[in-house]
């Protein structure tokens, strides 16, 4: 929709500001004069050791494999949570009898500790990939559930009922007008569940990994590896913002119709 | 060298990252193969979640921790040690070094704070040990932290959150050698060793089911003649050589600080991993009078000789 | 009551009767009677026109028609509802309720996509409807990008597309001009001529309804029924331009104007 | 606006979902008719091994004493929260600089594990109260941020225009359309954020504590007390049920101009 | 054009001036040329009607001179606008734009609010307005709960409230039935002759762009364009029901009706 340069300069302005944050932590560290260094390294850590650090990753120990094991296991469960939480969502919606008493148990549930289940996730799901998807799906479904279900309660109540008019059944009103309605929601919940998705993949392996990120910051954590862990961590949130803006990509095209509001 | 076995069996092995599991990862990179063995390795953040991993059958085999055998027993969840990786405790207590001048014994730590991994952990279970010995109340006479594992518990007393930390290798030589905590109590000097604890402790052990023993005797047998041999071999072999053993599995470590702690731990690698029931017991005392056990576990219900024999 | 359906007996089936409708809102504000014992009928193929004082229920007796207010819990309602065909109703609500997420020309398609029509069936209708309505070339806007008229012809020619056998019109052409609304009212005319469907128009617009309706109903306000009913006896076929000119419409216009007025006097509106 | 007989009702239903599924529960785990146990009641512990955990932990170890410090923990950093939320949102919502600029660092912030964070948190932050409510804080922050952000996005562009033609300031628009506008989506965030600062506050206890639900929980886990763990993560799921009824029970408040939708 | 602002030259200051505005819409289904080079003046005390087809550009051209459309990114303007007092417009929008989560009253002291008027005065100005509108009582119900033309009363006695010099209104009484409308039309005549307000109505009414203008702008289509401009002649004070009645208001009605008809032969709808 908007011309390519500005598209261009967006990018430009995000790079200038990434860099200004990079050589300020850099000098700060002590990376550019060694005697101006107001932050102890080892907790600080510094651009150069983190870009040391990532290229030992990349170049030297294959990361991409744990990159790509814990993107699947997120990737697992957010699909899973974006199907059942539209589904349940849905229901609640649809069914008044279901959704007041069952509310507080969902929110009963979507308070617990995630970590703190782990010996309980270890024998319900094992170690393997499933407590991953597991952990993953608990994080990312609540935030898909609660806004389905409340986009749907903000929905024109006039654009209902020309489908009741029409002799829609329930399944054409669900298609044609509720899901549409609430895509707006689903994608706000979307870009928190992306992340969410993500953490939880990553929870999943503190419980118990051979492989994945979250397997190497328990290594990085174990033996003490600071700037590994910032590295890790860096490439958790990269992970995190690229999938994120694609999910942008996605929305924009669903919400093509919505003028632009101006502030 | 014994010749290699024809069959193969696969096994998934797990522990916390730690230079004290050396054996095992020895084991793993050098020997597995010998004994038709096809490991598979698997880290866990904390001791606990490796005994849970452990109890319901994700992993067969883990390096733990002695502590997590009798409190999993004290639960009916059978499982037994069946090979001792380490003869001494691993724990120290180090003190910050801007208190050198005040804190001269573990009573001076009275009214500072001490920090510890988790409730739970043989980290508590020595910390509360060893103020009590000096006759401090914990959590009255000296404030317990809670501070998780190495890495926050290095930040909580290098900022000073702490003031002394119960920690382990490779923790203690890097504070060491950085000269930024001094040992109050460092289990590593046989001296110190004897007067707390005795000539011997078992402080990391094998682990299996009891169950895992019955069914598959032949594995165990295979997995704990490859740590046999990994116990020769660092005793055998020099620091440097074991440390470059070590390092795929400590990637992004100095091996120079690796070979500094291998030398430091190499005192305390069993000669044949043999179980000793004093060492057992010397281990489980301090755990039962802190209260981290109801009761004692006796050494035949906690332990498996006959694949490495028994000692007094 | 003037004379009374004249024309009716004329005509065979019953296609919707009302029989002493009361509707109430329940709101935490309080009650309010929208319409109290409100009865009529209306045969097959006729065009029957509604006038009334805003405010005085027209729209919730369209939806109680429609069925609309079974889907409510704050609505207490009694009386008789019967309608012929309740599946094939169409409705052009008073504020157009486009879908917004869609085009126009899937606006006007969506009934016969709920009819599950085939696709180019759907194009092709909706495209000679919405060059009825004078929209060709704006198929493929989206519902803000039009003007208020014309989301009002694109509602108009989604409630026809689909080829209900009766329609309910809440003031189908009040956001036109007064020429793009007489070419509109001619449609109607002749649709109505054509295809001899049922047809219930709401609007503000007296001569509209005397152009366009058989009978015209008056209603008045607080709560709202049906005070009269006015048979219009003007020469068919009918025209927007054509029929003013009948004397029987200015007579007619009269009448229903006073009588209007006279619910205003004893009614909220008393400034004249 | 209901009757309080149907009420009455509902709680009964709740009631009695509640009483059939700790009854099932407590069946399988052979806790009625010993043969018949489907469960071992080791790792799926049973309604009557919890009640008599929980009899403990409030009668004889006074857990209220940690109830009342994760509470106080998570509500700080639920306010913190809440504020920061709305304020950054409405920033990104009045900035389209700022909003494209930093989007994608929004999301690699939200991406990075918290639990992974702890030894920069205790860096940052030491072990007292400030871990904790940071961590509540950097869970319930994003939720409101986003939902406020993207809830401005929606509001009816006339409804500003109306205000812009009264030469209303910047501060009456703020006031008077875009906080009751995105009303109903930070109320949607709430649901989520209330949880997540109970949560936040809890992995802050994971690491550098004295007292507090997450202490026991560690406590629990270390000494395989599976019964107590089940206990203290009902309380903590019944915390979060009880604070979100009572989130719902001021939403309803600010929401009731909006006609009901029944699907 | 017909004869030119002949009353004009009495009038003094300009209040509004607009000239050689062209408006596009830029959007990814299509560029829109909603206005090109309007012109035209409004002096102080004046009112003014527009009428035009559907779609011809009165809103854009309303939002042009209320300042509504620097707000948006995609529209392309050029031409001047001047208005004589930006800060102190009402604006009765065709779509109401009520706030849903305010009362009726609150919705009317709205502009009160914002500027600082004290709590009892609004109270008081909104009573005022909302008996003149017909809806006492209704003060304390919110949107949702009024019929459509309630909605449009209130957005009327909302834009009137706060007192603004200028006020612009596109088709403020549009969803009234003929009897509020006259009764509404009246009042604001009434409020003009009192207060001297500059007003600019849009209209589909021909006959309420007579009745209430001093003079009548028709606008064609595609891209919209200020066509004629008619001055209308009628006595003063004038009213709903009498200025119908006179003669010149029979002649202007013909007038303005072909000049419409004669647009659409042209334009988009060539039903008739
Ligand atoms: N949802 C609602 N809740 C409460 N009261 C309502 C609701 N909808 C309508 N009313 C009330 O019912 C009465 C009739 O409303 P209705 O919309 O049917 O009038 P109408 O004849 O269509 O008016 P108009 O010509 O202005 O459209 C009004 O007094 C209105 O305030
Ligand atoms: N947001 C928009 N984006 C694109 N095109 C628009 C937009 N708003 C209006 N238009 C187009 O501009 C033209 C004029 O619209 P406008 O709303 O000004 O007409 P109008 O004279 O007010 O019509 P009506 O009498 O039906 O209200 C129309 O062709 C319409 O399609
Ligand atoms: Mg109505
Ligand atoms: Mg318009």
């Amino acid at each position: 929709m908007k011309p390519s340069t500005s598209n261009w300069k967006l990018h430009v302005r995000r790079l200038a500001l990434l860099m200004m944050f990079l050589l300020l932590w850099e000098a700060l560290a002590g990376g550019i004069y060694p005697l101006f260094s107001l932050l102890d390294p080892f907790y600080s850590s510094s651009p150069s050791r983190i870009g040391r650090e990532l290229y030992i990753l990349f170049f030297q120990e294959n990361v991409l494999k744990d990159i790509f094991v814990t993107l699947g296991e997120a990737f697992a469960g957010l699909i899973l949570g974006i199907v059942s939480g539209v589904a349940l969502g849905l229901l609640f919606a649809y069914s008044e009898l279901v959704s007041s008493t069952l509310e507080p148990f969902m929110s009963a549930l979507n308070s617990i500790p995630r970590p703190a289940l782990a010996p309980l996730v270890i024998f319900w799901f094992g170690i393997g990939i499933f407590s991953k998807i597991f952990l993953a799906w608990s994080l990312a479904f609540f935030v898909i559930f609660y806004n389905t279900y409340l986009g749907i309660k903000s929905i024109d109540p006039d654009i209902l009922n020309i489908m009741r008019v029409m002799n829609a059944s329930r399944l054409q009103i669900m298609r044609i007008v509720i899901l549409p309605s609430v895509v707006s929601w689903i994608f706000a919940g979307l870009r928190l569940s992306v992340s969410y998705s993500l953490i939880g993949a990553i929870i999943g392996e503190f419980v118990g990994a051979t492989v994945g990120i979250g397997y190497q910051l328990i290594y990085a954590e174990g033996l003490l590896m600071s700037d590994r862990l910032y590295a890790l961590v860096l490439v958790v949130a990269i992970m995190g913002a690229t999938l994120v803006e694609l999910v942008k990509r996605i929305e924009s095209r669903f919400l093509r119709w919505r003028p632009e509001i101006i502030l | 060298y014994v010749p290699k076995e024809e069959t193969k069996y696969s096994v998934k092995i797990g522990n916390v990252p730690a230079i004290t599991y050396a054996p095992t990862y020895v084991a793993i990179a050098l020997f597995m193969d010998d004994v038709g063995i096809n490991a598979t390795y698997m880290a866990f953040p904390s001791g606990t979640k490796a005994r849970e991993a452990l109890i319901t059958g994700e992993i067969d085999f883990a390096s733990l921790s002695t502590v997590h055998v009798p409190i999993a027993r004290l639960k009916d969840r059978p499982l037994k040690i069946i090979m001792s990786l380490h003869s001494r405790e691993i724990f120290s207590l180090m003190v910050r070094s801007e208190l050198r001048d005040v804190v001269k014994e573990v009573k001076d730590l009275k009214g500072l704070r001490l920090g510890f991994s988790a409730p739970g952990a043989g980290s508590w279970a020595f910390a509360v040990y060893f103020l009590k010995k000096a006759g401090l109340e914990p959590g009255k006479d000296v404030e317990m932290v809670a501070v998780g594992e190495l890495s926050t518990m290095y930040t909580a007393l290098k900022t000073g959150k702490v003031d002394a930390v119960i920690a382990w290798d490779p923790l203690t030589t890097q504070l060491m050698e950085s000269g930024e905590a001094y040992a109050l109590i460092d289990l590593y000097d046989p001296k110190q060793h004897v007067e707390l604890l005795g000539e011997e402790a078992m402080s990391q052990v094998l682990v299996t089911r009891e169950d895992f023993i019955s069914n598959n005797p032949d594995i165990v047998e295979r997995v704990v003649k490859a740590h046999r041999m990994a116990l020769e071999f660092i005793k055998k072999e020099d620091a440097r050589k074991v440390a470059e053993v070590l390092q795929p599995y400590f990637k992004g470590m100095e091996i120079a600080l690796l070979e500094k702690v291998v030398n430091r731990i190499k005192e305390a690698i069993p000669e044949d991993g043999s179980l000793s029931e004093s060492a057992y017991y010397a281990d489980l005392v301090p755990l039962i009078e802190v209260g981290a056990l109801e009761k004692s576990v006796s050494f035949e219900e906690a332990v498996d000789w006959r694949f490495v024999g028994r000692r007094p | 009551m003037e004379i009374r359906r004249q024309e009716a007996v004329v005509m065979n089936t019953e296609c919707v009767s009302v029989e002493g409708l009361s509707v109430s809102y329940l709101s935490p504000t309080g009650r309010v009677d929208a319409l109290r014992n409100v009865s009529f009928k209306l045969y097959d193929g006729e065009l029957v026109t509604i006038v009334g004082p805003s405010g005085c229920g027209k729209t919730t007796l369209l939806n109680a028609i429609a069925g609309l207010l079974n889907f409510r819990k704050d609505v207490l309602m009694s009386g008789k509802i019967f309608v012929k065909n309740p599946k094939s109703i169409g409705y052009v609500f008073q504020r157009d309720a486009l879908l917004p997420w869609r085009t126009v020309i899937e606006n006007v398609t969506l009934g016969l996509e709920v009819r599950k029509f085939p696709e180019e069936k759907r194009k092709k209708v909706a495209l000679d409807l919405l060059k009825m309505v004078g929209l060709e070339g704006y198929e493929n806007k989206y519902p803000h990008e039009l003007s208020a008229g014309m989301r009002q012809r694109v509602a108009l020619a989604r409630a026809i597309a689909y080829d209900p056998e009766f329609i309910l019109m809440d003031e189908p052409l009040g956001l036109l001009d007064a020429q793009t609304r007489m070419a509109l009212q001619d449609e109607i005319l002749r649709i109505h001529m054509k295809t001899r469907k049922t047809i219930l128009m709401v609007t503000h617009d007296i001569a509209e309804a005397i152009i366009l309706g058989s009978r015209v109903l008056v209603m008045n306000s607080r709560p709202g029924s049906v005070k009269s009913e006015y048979v219009v006896k003007l020469p068919k076929p009918r025209s927007a331009l054509g029929s003013r000119l009948d004397p029987e419409f200015n007579r007619l216009y009269r009448l229903i104007l006073d009588d209007l007025k006279e619910d205003m006097r004893m009614g909220q509106l008393d400034l004249l």
